[in-house]
């Protein structure tokens, strides 16, 4: 296109009276506002929002769209995202008026369908991490994280030990595990990485202790690594009277392998919207059950689903926290991270974690020699490379990132797990092609070439996009968030 | 139904690449004993026609509100939903994307973000807005957990009048972090807030106040004189708001609230048994815009002048700040963010007003008729909009039963939330008058 | 993107094994096949369809809609095709279950909504046309107009008036017209325009006569202009014996303003793709009602619906002339004009043709001094100009089609009607914002200003495009029409 | 619900540049008496949402067979449908896009038109198809006419086994052409083309010989043979079959006709009440490639050497060769086709042959037990394979009616096509033995 411009904002196409939808003529007879409001709780000026017909606003979100990468329009090699295909079947059954236009607070004898899913759902993934008992309600992977940390201080805090307030964390773990943590009031303990790549056994000898709450892990961990020394880093940790978090976000390798209940783990969060397929919508929603064991499953948040009789209802455990958020959770995305687990069974998952590790792997065997490897061991279903050779050449991680934009694919995840330097962190997932996997691998042979032979082109890729590179300094230095008219 | 492209004889090849015999040595590493050795005491796998099939019949066993009449609210509400919504929504690249890291393949659904920011302060009538939080109770959660950081201070002022649920998940909040709560009782008589009461509560100390408007009763507060209380104390004022109510009512800017937080819902949003719906939050103030939780979205330009957006202010956020971080929230709502900004802009100027002067209208109507019947009352004075609590003698739970067979879902019966006569009605711009007129008629011969 | 190749079919990336979707495992006892169907009834080889997953077919074709215009990506004003925004609601509402989940043979107590909405759709065409009765079955436009010439046969002959033989079709007129004819034994006779554009009525006397069995008229024309001779047309058609068809292809001119059976009309067929803003899906379904007098009820294609004290029922007109198509109609298509002339009602169907109108004469006034105005009057919802000035600059109106398509605007109808040299035919329809129509009017000046400075760069256009101009010549010289390995 | 964005303002500012006072001026050229001066007699306008009520409530007057089981097919049959197939074809630029006229623009839908061709050409073993027809039987009628003018005949011999829906559209189309029709009968015994008579018939004045694979009784034809027989005397050999037997049923390719055509509902389409569905229209040799009706792309490069496709052969087609031209046809089945490339691509090889495999097995079943019942018996002999008939001596369409209580839709009656005591039973891969065994049961009861 000629226009230099991008696509408008809806609120600069605005032509005043234009009207999109419109609601059904109102049928009451109207009483006068003010006769039912105070004046002076009425709103002084309209809030300006756009006067568009309904054709804008479809052409407006269809271009909008039409610059956006997905899942549906290629591959997504986003590490630690598990990026993988959505089946399309599932939003159909998410969208089923039983599920969609159904009030949080009707009678429990009309939601008996919801309450069996939910309470069938919870015990699939109790099954699937070797533990007890679920909490739906989380939002998202961090929010579960918040649940289950919440968890561990009103265990403690309910066995007398309220003093306990250190959590570990691998310095390799993500964000959301330290931020989380604070969120409970906790001070953060970090714990070294071996030259394994794993959790440096020795050091967290010497950081367990009387005030040790618990300890965060994701294993594999974010090198897309098995720690090996799970059995000990378990013991270490229980000894001290601590609990094993177990941060789920990794579980699409592990599926019908390996449960985090039998690593040990006391407490593990699932991000369905990874593991489980359902479609991440440019951000959310997700949603981040928590399972527990039994000793743990008293204080989950309220309400649970309970059975007796095949009656389904609602119910506060014992000793629960309390809610981490309204209603019971992001319900639809539950209803399609249910379809997945029964379209698959046992086997299928199985398969799934099987095929994501061979994938990744042959990856990794396909780059090691054109990428710095730093840990040289068979990866579970994501590794990381390091830009530490590209970056003698005065190339990047990024430029190699912003390159591969060029190549209709998405980035892999950079500069995380923080101790890899220049980081590359490569997902590929099950659902992608060999064909795929093949296209991808020439790719980055070719950014590995063009490093050495025209590193400039990199530094100012991408160079096929809808915008080129964008200025991010500029952007946080001169504030702009809203529409300004 | 498996979604997995590869074939035997291309496992077979990439093993080889691999230079391993099979699948298994790549698990060589996990300790054996831990190994799973029997399969999951899953369900069998469906095929994806015997999928829909089983989803159809668990679906079957809810009522749903397409085929009963609803008066119920309290937080999820049954608005109208403008067809394109689902549409857009639905579109692979919205759907299907992750958080927009890659910003230049990513424009769609940065775009996205910074109109709905702009649309959300434009409601609210404040200066920013982040790209979207949990839901309305996690956005007030964190909206109090600002404020705390904000002012340094260590106590939060809840009116009484919170939503419950929203009430016990700022609770679970901020005990975590062992900040201090307040109640401010309502006036019975009114249904809002004692102000009385506020008064001479220890506002120097307070973060924060709190006001929910309309309240959990569906009744509007007096939100100016709380914010103008808390002002005077060097405290912040937070306002939950319905952003339906807002076509209508003053919005938090204009009663110069510092943040504005609320639930989306009824933005194009189903009801969906609670979720996943949408928490908003705005602020003003460059001060308390760096400490919002969550993603932003600022406007920039690329190498050659054109515009663009990209995530900003990331150094807040959990990935680089870490356990400094203002809030550990990642993945957000986007997509129900999304739905938003469509039925926001396709409704407009002129529909956002209508649609809140039709809950009103209409909630009134309703009211008016059901004070027809002998032996309800209304037990509070303030006005309201789109919810009102009727009391009566009546057992609300037993009188919802019947109302079923009749194909209506009643008003919430507000025992579950100790208030024993109470019953909470909702009307939205969805009713139509005959609907309610049969409503009134079917509920006179069951009290 | 670097990728030079475009996107590759789907045959392409066949994997052998590889499975998209399957069906449920078999579950009855299977027989041998060959005891059911004899050996030398059963195929050779299978046939080669692709083997893949069922990501890559829903990237495949995520990727070929975004090389894709269509309204919901921007201004369409393709002349004659009437363009219009296609509401998203109709598609919800035509794919309910009782819409598409029901079988043509069911037994008419089980698909009274059906029959009734037909009912209704067959009434408001009629009154929207001035008629009488009406058949939903033909499938499009040109099928409509075949269904309408082979009951001009049945009548004459029915009238023992068998041997008129005779279509008279203007020069200006749609491709479909003579065809149509030919399809019915007819012989078309060519009327030509006279200096304003309409039917030469004085050539017209010359060629009604005793073998006239109709004439096919558009109006307004297909130069977008209405025949003010009308009434003098049709009267000179009726006093030879024929009849006068109506193409509705532009029927969005005049709803609810004028009627063809006032205009002398006996017979007219909708294009309800166009019209009443039914989706065009890339080529179709549409749907081709067509309406007639009440002289011609009787010979209609059956079954029509009839209704008696509120039961609809399927009956045969007494004198039909069998079967147009198997069943009744594009069904899901009528559904959506349904719902779409209920959206509008009386008022709301007038508004739409005064809108169209007035935007093609905005787009017509203010482009009549760098194009070519052939015929210069106040035209309908379309109007026709002529690239001959843009000639003497050695650029077609080929190339000018080509460098709209930069603009990220669909170009005019090129080359039709035949009668105008050069011709640009546009069509803006009324669901454009003057925003649109103000950038379309910038866009052509620019173009027009471009065929004087540069017309190479109009020779070569487009240049912004998915790919760059197709060698046409090529394509029809060596046919490749089917994939081969 | 309008549709219209020019507000008053903006209809003034056109009208002014235009040079005009109103709107009305510009239709001052229309005769004034003809002139409406009344509003078209319609109902009221309706609001989205009450569109869509509205609606619901005329979908529900109709018994859809997700509510019940059906066993009715006769040229429309309820297959399964992936998923997927709407997704893709409720995309924005495959739904709103005219026929591809600007091959630029138009890659997607010329390219899937391009994959539809290919895919039908392989399906039925042919060179080459067209974009698609307007359904099978107007595919069929056109078939038979582009036959007479290829060979320059004027005869075309049908089967009394073809669909009588069929017969009569083919029937009109060849009758307004002129062209003479000469039907097979039957065997009583087998329900298949009688040979012998066929032998006898006009065949070197035949243009073309017709045979429909199943035929309308579900019936297998020796197609072979009756193509031998016309090719023998110079005519051409003209295959109408289904497109899912043909995962086990020799192609029209392999059996050596010359024209293959057929109904594409059954790949990926709802049966919709009968329609849109997708006429395919296949051929072999140059000389009959070239005189196809209907739109067909082709491959070419654009000046940079890249692959891309184009509408071709345009030469043929009303637009260019007006009343010269191969056929009429304009708009066709597009949508419809990419639902049936999708259907194709996506069950995929192996699929394909399963379909049709299922649908045998499962009519099998269905046709032993239904033959346990007393009264019913198999009035033909030849094999079958998705369809048979079924005699007995009752009244279909009471039992019809009886079935529906009990959420069944039966057989077809053949009376309405002259058939008193027969029923036609589809059976495809979407029912399951339970529904079948219950239907049985059911039906036992009611003869
Ligand atoms: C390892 C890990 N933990 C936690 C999270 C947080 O999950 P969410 O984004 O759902 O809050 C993520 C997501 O990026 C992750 O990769
Ligand atoms: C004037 C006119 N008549 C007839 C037709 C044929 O309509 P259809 O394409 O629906 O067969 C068209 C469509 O292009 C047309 O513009």
């Amino acid at each position: 296109m000629i226009k230099k411009t991008g696509v408008p904002l809806l609120l600069e196409m605005s032509s005043p009276g234009r009207r999109g939808y419109r609601f059904p003529e109102l049928d009451v007879p109207p009483v006068s506002v003010e006769e039912l409001i105070p004046q002076e709780y009425l709103r002084e000026s309209p809030a300006e929002l756009p006067e568009v017909s309904e054709v804008e606003v479809v052409r407006h979100y269809t271009q909008l769209s039409r610059l956006n990468h997905g899942v549906d329009v290629g591959f997504y090699p986003l590490g630690s995202c598990t990026m993988k295909y959505n089946p399309r079947v599932n939003e159909d059954v998410a969208a089923l008026p039983g599920f969609t236009a159904i009030h949080p607070y009707q009678p429990e004898e009309t939601v008996q369908g919801a309450l069996e899913l939910m309470y069938n759902l919870g015990n699939y993934l109790a099954d699937i991490s070797g533990l007890h008992a679920a909490t739906l309600q989380p939002a998202a992977g961090a929010h579960g994280e918040l649940t289950g940390l919440m968890l561990i201080r009103a265990y403690h805090e309910a066995n007398g030990e309220g003093h306990r307030n250190e959590i570990i964390i691998p310095d390799s773990a993500h964000g959301t595990n330290p931020a989380s943590s604070a969120m409970v009031g906790y001070k953060v303990v970090e714990v070294p990485s071996d030259e394994r790549g794993g959790v440096d056994v020795e050091a967290l000898k010497g950081l367990v202790g009387p005030n040790t709450a618990g300890l965060m892990l994701t294993n594999p961990n974010t090198l897309g690594l098995f720690d090996e020394n799970i059995c000990t880093i378990a013991e270490l940790v229980h000894d001290a009277g601590g609990l094993l978090y177990y941060d789920g976000a990794n579980a699409n390798a592990i599926l019908g392998i390996v449960r985090p209940g039998d690593m040990g783990f006391d407490i593990v969060h699932y991000n369905l919207h990874k593991t489980f397929s359902t479609p991440h919508g440019g951000g959310g929603p997700g949603a981040g059950p928590v399972v527990v064991t039994e000793e743990l499953a008293s204080f989950l948040p309220w309400p649970i689903v309970e059975e007796r009789e095949g009656v389904y209802s609602l119910v506060k455990p014992e000793h629960s926290i309390g809610r981490v958020k309204s209603f019971y959770g992001n319900f639809s995305v539950l209803v399609k991270a249910y379809a997945y687990i029964r379209s698959h069974g046992s086997e299928g998952l199985r398969e799934v974690s099987e095929t994501a590790v061979l994938h990744a792997n042959y990856l990794m065997r396909n780059l090691q020699d054109v990428y710095f490897l730093p840990y040289n061991r068979a990866c579970k279903h994501e590794f990381v490379l390091s830009g530490k050779w590209q970056k003698e050449h005065g190339v990047r991680t990024l430029d190699i990132a912003k390159r591969l934009l060029d190549y209709g694919v998405h980035a892999p995840t950079i500069y995380f797990p923080l101790n890899v330097e220049e980081a590359i962190m490569i997902e590929p997932t099950e659902t992608e092609t060999k064909e795929t996997l093949d296209e991808f691998i020439a790719a980055m042979r070719q950014i590995a070439e063009e490093a050495e032979s025209n590193p400039g082109n990199l530094r100012t890729a991408p160079h096929f996009t809808p915008v080129g590179r964008l200025d991010e300094a500029r952007a946080a230095r001169h504030l702009i968030l809203t529409w300004k008219k | 139904m498996r979604y997995i492209p590869t074939t035997e004889s291309e496992r077979k090849e990439m093993l080889e690449s691999i230079g391993v015999d099979s699948v298994a040595e790549l698990f060589d590493d996990i300790p054996p004993q831990m190994i799973l050795n029997n399969p999951l005491p899953l369900p069998d796998p469906l095929s994806e026609a015997e999928l829909v099939r089983h989803m159809e019949q668990l679906a079957e066993k809810n009522v749903n509100l397409k085929e009963i009449v609803s008066f119920m609210g309290a937080g999820s509400y049954d608005h109208l939903i403008p067809s394109i919504v689902k549409h857009i929504t639905g579109r692979g690249e919205f759907l299907t994307a992750y958080t927009p890291y890659q910003a230049e393949i990513s424009q769609g659904v940065l775009q996205s973000i910074f109109e709905y920011q702009s649309l959300i302060a434009e409601i609210t009538g404040m200066e920013a807005a982040n790209a979207s939080m949990y839901d309305g109770a996690t956005a007030l959660a964190e909206a109090a957990l600002m404020a705390c950081n904000a002012t340094r201070r260590e106590l939060v002022i809840l009116p009484d009048t919170l939503h419950p649920e929203w009430r016990e998940v700022v609770q679970l909040y901020l005990e975590n972090q062992d900040v201090e709560i307040q109640y401010v009782p309502y006036r019975s008589e009114t249904g809002t807030m004692d102000h009385d009461v506020l008064q001479d509560m220890d506002l120097d100390r307070a973060a924060c106040v709190v006001v929910q408007q309309p309240n959990f009763f569906g009744l509007l507060e007096d939100a100016q004189s709380a914010g103008d209380l808390i002002h005077d104390k060097g405290g912040l004022f937070i306002m939950a708001v319905d952003p339906i109510s807002l076509g209508l009512l003053k919005s938090p800017g204009e009663i110069g609230a510092d943040i504005a937080v609320g639930d989306g819902q009824s933005l194009g949003n189903t009801m969906s048994f609670g979720g996943p719906s949408v928490g908003f939050f705005a602020a003003r103030g460059a001060k308390l815009i760096r400490r919002m939780p969550g993603r932003i979205v600022g406007e920039t330009v690329d190498e050659n002048g054109k515009r663009g957006y990209v995530l900003t202010l990331q150094t807040r956020e959990q990935h680089i700040r870490r356990e400094k971080a203002t809030s550990n929230i990642c993945s957000n709502q986007a997509l129900n963010a999304l739905a938003a900004s469509i039925y926001l802009s396709v409704i407009g100027k002129e529909g956002f007003r209508d649609a809140a002067y039709q809950c009103l209208q209409k909630t009134n109507y309703l009211k008016t008729r059901m004070m027809e019947i002998d032996g309800l009352s209304l037990p509070f004075s303030a006005p309201f909009f789109r919810e009102f609590v009727v009391e009566g003698d009546i057992d609300w739970e037993e009188v919802n039963l019947r109302l079923l067979e009749h194909g209506f879902l009643g008003g919430l019966p507000l025992n579950r939330f100790g208030y024993e006569k109470y019953a909470l009605f909702a009307v939205t711009e969805a009713r139509t008058k005959e609907e309610m007129d049969n409503f009134v008629q079917v509920l006179r011969g069951l009290i």
